[in-house]
């Protein structure tokens, strides 16, 4: 008789969240906040956490950023929580490479009384304080299906080009995606594959010449990565498909700007990651300052917007932006 | 060479006494690295690579290398993963996983040993291979909730010390390699084989036994790595422990085993990893900057090489100098019949 | 000038009182040398005296400590191999320097091929240029061939090809014909007066008197780093010379026991290695020297290697005192009680890197254990024991064998088989390099041990050798054997008639 | 002449009628296998799907093999030179930022490659010179130049990017531009590869870079300038490596600090597979590029034949396996033929004693 995984669930998960909040307690100043993202030097990851830094600094609060120079290098990930710990900082927004992997030294952090946001990426519900969520991936998923649906006019096949087969939010929004296409008013629209470039340039650009070498009749790919989409923007616009074939996703405005130009992408959409940081690092102070806990139904003002922790501790950004012709050089990140 | 024997001594000692200077000095001077818990998961995080790095050692000493490693490890966590979720026992997993590194490892071994492939080459594709199987078996999934009692000793202490509660079976293990490697016929013999195959061969050692069984003991050891690793994050994914091996390969190489085989001490080559681990520590303690460490990672490996290099000639020099010292004066010339 | 009273023509190149030191061995102490144009200088010494490190100094590998190096008469320093090249000296080193992916013309003119239009490589020229080299030398080598895998002798006859190819105006031979049976001696030899009479100045070097005997003028002998004379060889006797270079008077150099041999030890029958050897079958029993002669490329060492295991045979079965062996696992050939001592001692036989202590060790670390570990001590005085009866020359027996001289390679490769107690010993080449003195010692040794019941097996391309030593004479040609002939009928005439297939059974 | 020989053949001769062919057989049936499975497996692929060798098709598999054979073909150079050059991935992910900085700054593209180029150029000297003049393991230093120089690149780019925004337009055409089927980049990686192959056969300090892979203490006693030679080997495959980081920004129109990461191992896969044997003095610059054309040729043939991408990792594991599974069994073949070739063309009748003495 060993353990399986049913005696393990019948032991239950503990709640992360304890204590009471104070909704009218007094903003803290001169805390410490450490942001933690999946990889420094990564374009999307530094504009957020200067979005966090920028609201430091409003806050009256500091700001520092550590992290690993690879975004598969989960134990690196880990030792840096360790790290933030150890220089005992206030509270940390971490942008998590795992759900899982993460979570000891997470709760190691709590249990320090620092007080644990992730952003952009979740860990496991009882390992954080609170979830900074870039949009509902609800709403993700279902909008890029309508971009593409409008660009290909209703009929036709589509495939996706996701990240890494690992990453948990491309698939949340994946469902979604599949989910939205199930409407009568799609049925004419085939979802025919969905393949992985691992967020790796010459691997995304493989994957849409074999998308398009499986599909000759291709007519659109959604891309819901900044990597992805931008190697398969480059690739149609240096191919015979370029204005063909219909790509949309997630994209930075920066990147995506030439391809929009030149015909190859109509319109494409995504979050503002400086407003994601924004949001991760008032949060932060909102919980070292004990105007919330994390608990669902908890309210708390951040930049003159009010937001609600919704269910597991979740807080949703908002809308994301689409991008187009018209309005993409009043952008810049 | 007679030197490059005695400079494999050398260098590990000096490794060692770099592991000694920087602990004390961080003790010392680095706030928050002498409390236990960042000893723990100093320790703790260096555990994977100190753990692969004892099979390592003795391949490479023995002329071989296994880059294959990472991969093994991850797929025994795969494996685990996937096995758990379809509601086996973690009792039964486990020794499953072991055997399945078991089969990683000779897999490596035989292409090597019966096909006569070069180890660089066979692991490199097994690296591919294996990492894919793991990814064939568990896919997009992240399986965390393994029993608390596993993951409690994979990531616990012993008691209030600074010491992981893991770190005991692998002393152990460390015990085991290196009365093996340094006391055994078999790992006596293994330096022999690393410098000489063929030599070896001659003198009646079982050369590609001993590599068969070397690169199995290596799977086995990867597997118990990634089983400890899918354990000690609480998270089993297809991906788990992806780079470890240059990490491996990086620290046994500081520690001054020779990638031509036949030179080195594991003494050499823990030392080498936990100097690498404590260094990283340290640095982020000290809000050293990723990019910067990997820098000095860079500049270490570079000077260990180096290094050993310059004290030879340094004194080859002063050897020179002192047998033309201690020389009598030249002799008149004989005078020639002719 | 070295020597402003001696009339005649000045020396090509000259050494003058060259010291040189490895740590805290000194190799050469104060030794001066002179070589005439049109002069064969032979250079005779112990394993160790120094012979070699003289050698490398003129090459330009070693830089003197002290003294210096004269060309023409006028001091040179001489910063690598490639700068005695370019001042016209070739030299052929003791171990073959081959590079064994490239072919063998290409070997041979490595950096100095013909070249035909913007500095390309003519092939052409290449090859015809080996070719002829060939003809010159009588070996039919294939140019084209890659050295990988050339036997021992057959890479000598390259070396001595890129030597000749130079037109070097001073060739410099460190026992080039170590490996060499007398016919390719002969040829040699042949060559090398044709160049002397050219006018070249050639230094020799060998372990093999009568070689001295028969085409040097000159000999200077070295004992212990110092040259002891320099002297006219006409008038000399061997014995003189080897007095000089011993010190003392010779041992007998085979000392042959008479023993009735017993039962038999090694049994090989039918042994076949497709494409080497076909069809090998004898005997040898307890307390019996056999001797194995052929010509180079015969096949004596495959067959050698195949009755140990390295190489796996075909068909056929080998024997250790009626116990059959397994196929290819020399492991279970040395439980069985058989040793052998390889022909290639860099490549066979020792680890370069490892201790002398550790490499005669290698061969006893199933005997040497104690409660499953090494037991130092005793690895310790196993190995001291038989560097010490084998009168191997080191400093300590902690060092690496590279830093030995190569006939002390070649002692300690035979104490390294020796410390094995074996019942079936085979020896490939035992003396290969062997000064001597000390292959007086080796031929007693081998004859006390066939004495004390050891059967052995001498594969030997040094035919007095295999004469002096065997009680019966194996003889093989193109990988048959093709006589067996006892002690009393053999000699020069007719093992070489059987080893050149003229008696072919 | 000092002998006469009646009985023997003329040996100017024998080598050509079975010696030539036979060693020449020997380099090239080892890059004859790399081509045969290229091509069964391009086979396999077009019946499976026809589209996949339409020009578009063939320009793809063309270009994503462009950069890679360009790396391989400086590092086979190092590796038959029995060193290894891993800070490839390094220099390239430099150079390209390099390249592209300048370009932003609205620089002459030609300028930026010179500049890709001289920059790859200081890196292979670097390496090459702690190669030779240390006499230190290349895997190491060079393990250790690798982290170096992309510690440096990540600190120096940080976190900016350079996109094909940030380009000319006519450098980023380039990229993907071409005669029909045959892109730029492809012709001048023909080009070096062409030029490169020639260089190492026909010219002396070429053969001297197999000779001291080889045997490096016979290259020191043959006189060979064996530090130059190994610093030029280094020098050319950072050169090269830079040349390639300049078309990798042509081709995909963007670099950050992670390009070229973990290259390294991908293009030692390519040389091995190539059959360029990493103990030195063996292999071509021929098939490593063959082994670089293998390596991304499958990975544009597993998405074309609709292999799902959980299955490409290992597929692409066992397809390397594979492939130096087949090189080495030919290669044994090989080597079977020679031994039962006969080093001597035919066994002379030897004289006896008496003729020579006659000279
Ligand atoms: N590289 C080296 N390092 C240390 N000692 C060396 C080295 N080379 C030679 N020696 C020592 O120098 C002495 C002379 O060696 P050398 O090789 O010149 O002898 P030799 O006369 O050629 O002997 P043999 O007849 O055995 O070839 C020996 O004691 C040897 O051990
Ligand atoms: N390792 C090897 N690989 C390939 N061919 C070899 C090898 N060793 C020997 N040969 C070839 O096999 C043939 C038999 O050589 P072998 O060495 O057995 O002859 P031998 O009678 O012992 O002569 P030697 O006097 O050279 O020792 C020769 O033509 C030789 O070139
Ligand atoms: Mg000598
Ligand atoms: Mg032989």
């Amino acid at each position: 008789g060993g353990t399986t995984k049913e005696d393990v669930r019948k032991e239950g998960g503990a709640a992360a969240a304890a204590g009471k909040a104070d909704p009218d307690a007094e903003t803290k100043k001169g805390l410490t906040v450490g942001f933690l993202p999946k990889q420094v030097n990564n374009p999307y990851f530094t504009t957020a956490d200067k979005g966090g830094q920028k609201a430091l600094e409003e806050l009256g609060s500091s700001f520092k950023e550590v992290g690993p120079s690879s975004g598969t290098d989960t134990s690196g990930q880990v030792s840096y929580v360790n790290t933030l710990t150890q220089q005992q900082v206030d509270a940390m927004a971490v942008s998590a490479q795992d759900p899982g992997a993460l979570c000891t030294a997470l709760k190691q952090a709590m249990g320090n009384g620092i007080k644990v946001v992730t952003y952009d990426s979740d860990t496991r519900a009882d390992c954080r304080h609170a979830f900074v969520s870039q949009a509902s991936a609800e709403d993700l998923g279902r909008t890029e299906v309508q971009l593409l649906a409008e660009q290909i006019g209703f009929k036709g096949k589509i495939a996706i080009l996701s990240a890494a087969q690992t990453a948990t939010n491309q698939n949340t929004w994946i469902e979604f995606m599949k989910k939205e296409l199930e409407d009568p008013k799609y049925k004419d629209i085939e979802l025919v594959k969905v393949a992985y470039g691992n967020d790796d340039a010459q691997q995304s650009f493989q994957q849409t010449q074999g998308l398009l070498q499986e599909y000759p009749d291709l007519k659109g790919i959604i891309s819901p990565t900044t990597v992805g989409i931008k190697a398969a923007a480059q690739y149609l616009s240096g191919s015979k498909y370029k204005g063909k074939v219909k790509l949309t996703g997630l994209g930075t405005p920066n990147d995506m700007r030439t391809y929009v130009k030149n015909g190859t992408v109509e319109a494409f959409e995504l979050w503002d990651p400086a407003a994601l940081g924004d949001l991760a690092a008032r949060t932060a102070v909102a919980l070292a300052s004990g105007q919330i806990t994390g608990r669902e139904g908890e309210t708390f003002t951040a930049g003159g917007t009010e937001y609600t922790i919704g269910k597991d501790g979740v807080i949703n950004l908002g809308k994301p932006t689409v991008f187009d012709a018209k309005n993409i050089d009043s952008f810049d990140f | 060479m007679p030197e490059s024997l005695t400079r494999a001594i050398r260098w590990d000692t000096v490794v060692g006494a770099l592991l000694i200077v920087l602990l004390l000095l961080s003790f010392g001077f680095v706030d928050g690295f002498g409390n236990a818990l960042n000893l723990s998961f100093l320790i703790g995080n260096t555990l994977p690579i100190a753990l692969i790095a004892l099979p390592m050692t003795l391949l490479v000493v023995s002329g071989e290398i296994d880059l294959s490693v990472a991969s093994t490890a991850g797929l025994s966590g795969a494996v685990m993963g996937a096995l758990w979720n379809q509601g086996m026992t973690i009792e039964a997993i486990i020794p499953i996983c072991l055997l399945l590194g078991v089969v990683c490892g000779l897999v490596n071994g035989l292409l090597v040993t019966r096909l006569g492939l070069p180890s660089l080459a066979v692991t490199i594709g097994t690296l591919a291979a294996y990492r894919g199987i793991a990814q064939i078996v568990l896919g997009s999934d992240a399986v965390t909730d393994f029993p608390s009692q596993y993951l409690d000793f994979a990531a616990g202490r012993v008691g209030d010390t600074f010491l992981p509660q893991a770190f005991l079976p692998f002393l152990a293990l460390l015990a085991i390699a290196v009365v093996t490697l340094h006391a055994t016929p078999f790992g006596r013999s293994l330096f022999a084989v690393g410098a000489n195959e063929e030599a070896a061969r001659f003198a009646g050692i079982r050369v590609r036994r001993q590599k068969l069984l070397l690169f199995t003991v290596t799977g086995m050891t990867a597997s118990l790595t990634g089983v400890f690793w899918a354990l000690h994050y609480a998270s089993a994914r297809y991906d788990n422990a992806t780079g470890l091996e240059l990490s491996v390969v990086a620290a046994v190489l500081l520690g001054g085993i020779d990638f031509d085989g036949g030179k080195g001490t594991l003494g050499g080559a823990i030392a080498g990893v936990f100097l690498l681990g404590a260094l990283q520590n340290v640095m982020s303690l000290k809000d050293v900057s990723a990019q910067s460490q990997i820098v000095v990672t860079g500049i270490l490996l570079v000077l260990s090489v180096l290094g050993p290099r310059v004290a030879r000639q340094v004194s080859a020099a002063r050897a020179g100098r002192r047998a033309a010292s201690g020389k009598p004066p030249a002799p008149a010339r004989a005078p020639t019949s002719t | 000038m070295s020597h402003p009273s001696r009339p005649g023509p000045a020396p090509v190149l000259a050494l003058e009182d060259v010291a040189k030191s490895f740590g805290a061995v000194r190799a050469l102490k104060g030794v001066s040398l002179e070589l005439f144009p049109g002069e064969v200088h032979a250079l005779a010494g112990e394993n160790g005296a120094g012979k070699s490190t003289l050698i490398k100094t003129l090459a330009g590998v070693h830089r003197p400590d002290a003294g210096q190096v004269l060309l023409d008469g006028g001091p040179v320093v001489f910063h690598g191999p490639g700068d005695a090249r370019d001042a016209g000296i070739a030299v052929i080193y003791q171990e073959p320097t081959l590079f064994p992916d490239l072919s063998i013309a290409e070997n041979i003119f490595i950096g100095r091929q013909p070249r035909r239009g913007l500095g390309r490589i003519d092939h052409r020229a290449t090859r015809e240029a080996t070719a002829a080299l060939m003809e010159r030398l009588g070996v039919a080598l294939d140019p084209e061939r890659p050295a990988r895998g050339l036997s021992i002798a057959d890479q000598q006859i390259v070396e001595i090809a890129k030597a000749l190819s130079f037109d070097a105006r001073v060739l410099i031979m460190d026992e080039p014909t170590a490996a060499l049976t007398g016919s390719e001696v002969a040829r040699l030899f042949g060559v090398v007066r044709a160049l002397r009479e050219q006018g070249a100045a050639v230094l020799f070097i060998s372990h093999r008197l009568e070689e001295i005997f028969a085409i040097c003028q000159k000999v200077t002998t070295l004992r212990d780093g110092a040259r002891i004379a320099s002297e006219p060889l006409a008038g000399m006797t061997e014995d003189d010379l080897v007095r000089r270079m011993v010190g003392r008077d010779l041992d007998e150099l085979y000392p042959k026991q008479d023993v009735v041999p017993g039962e038999v030890a090694l049994s090989v029958r039918r042994l076949t290695r497709e494409g080497v050897f076909t069809d090998v079958s004898f005997e040898v029993r307890s307390g019996e020297i056999v001797g194995l002669a052929g010509l180079v490329g015969a096949g004596r060492t495959e067959v050698a290697r195949a009755v140990f295991g390295i190489d796996r045979r075909d068909a056929g079965e080998v024997e250790v005192k009626g116990r059959a062996l397994t196929n290819g696992a020399p492991s279970t050939a040395m439980a069985a009680g058989l040793a052998l001592v390889p022909e290639d001692r860099r490549a066979q036989g020792l680890v370069m890197d490892m201790s002398i202590e550790r490499n005669i060790g290698l061969t006893g670390l199933r005997t040497t254990v104690r409660a499953g570990l090494v037991d130092r001590g005793a690895e310790r005085s196993r190995s001291l024991d038989w560097a010490v009866r084998l009168h191997v020359k080191y400093a300590r027996i902690a060092d690496a064998v590279s830093t030995l001289s190569g006939g002390n390679q070649q002692k300690v490769v035979l104490a390294k088989w020796l410390a094995t107690g074996p019942e079936v010993l085979i020896v490939d080449e035992p003396t290969r390099g062997i000064d001597v003195g000390t292959k007086a010692e080796v031929h007693r040794l081998l004859s006390q041990l066939a004495a004390d019941g050891v059967a052995v097996l001498m594969i030997s391309s040094d035919l007095p050798e295999i004469l002096g030593m065997a009680d019966r004479v194996l003889v093989m040609h193109e990988g048959r054997l093709t006589a067996e002939i006892p002690r009393s009928d053999a000699t020069e005439e007719t093992v070489m008639a059987a080893a050149t297939g003229r008696a072919a059974a | 002449m000092t002998v006469s020989a009646p009985a023997r053949p003329p040996l100017a001769e024998a080598p050509k009628s079975g010696g030539t062919r036979l060693a020449d057989r020997v380099f090239t049936m080892r890059e004859l296998a790399i081509l045969l499975v290229f091509l069964v497996m391009l086979g396999v692929t077009q019946a499976g799907n026809s589209a996949f060798l339409s020009e578009q098709g063939v320009k793809d598999l063309l270009l994503n093999a462009t950069i890679l054979v360009l790396v391989a073909v400086g590092q086979s150079l190092v590796v038959i030179t029995r060193n290894v050059d891993l800070s490839v991935g390094s220099t390239l992910g430099i150079s390209a930022f390099a390249a592209g900085t300048w370009l932003q700054g609205g620089g002459h593209p030609v300028v930026a490659v010179l500049l890709a180029v001289l920059m790859g150029t200081g890196f292979g000297l670097l390496n090459g010179l702690l190669v030779s003049l240390g006499q230190v393991p290349a895997l190491v230093v060079t393990l250790g130049t690798l982290y170096i120089i992309r510690g440096i690149d990540s600190i120096w780019v940080g976190s900016r990017q350079i996109t094909a925004a940030d380009l000319p337009g006519g450098f980023v055409d380039f990229g993907s531009g071409g005669i029909s089927a045959v892109p730029w980049l492809a012709m001048i990686a023909l080009g070096v590869l062409v030029a490169t192959a020639y260089y190492m056969k026909h010219f002396v300090s070429g053969r001297e870079l197999y000779a001291l892979g080889s045997n490096p203490e016979a290259a020191r006693l043959a006189g060979i300038p064996v530090r130059k030679r190994i610093l030029a080997a280094y020098t050319f495959c950072g050169a090269l490596a830079g040349l390639a980081g300049v078309l990798y920004l042509a081709r995909f129109g963007n670099v950050d600090s992670g390009t070229g990461n973990g290259y390294e191992l991908t293009v030692v896969s390519a040389v091995v597979v190539g059959g360029v044997v990493f103990t030195g003095g063996s292999g071509s610059v021929y098939g490593a590029a063959l082994g670089a054309l293998l390596l991304t040729s499958i990975n544009s043939v597993l998405p074309a034949l609709g292999v799902s991408s959980v299955w490409v990792l290992a597929i692409n594991g066992v397809l390397l396996l594979l492939a130096i599974a087949v090189d080495r069994i030919v290669a044994q073949r090989v080597a079977t033929a020679l031994k039962k070739k006969p080093a001597h063309v035919e066994l002379p009748r030897l004289p006896q004693k008496e003729d020579t003495r006659h000279a």
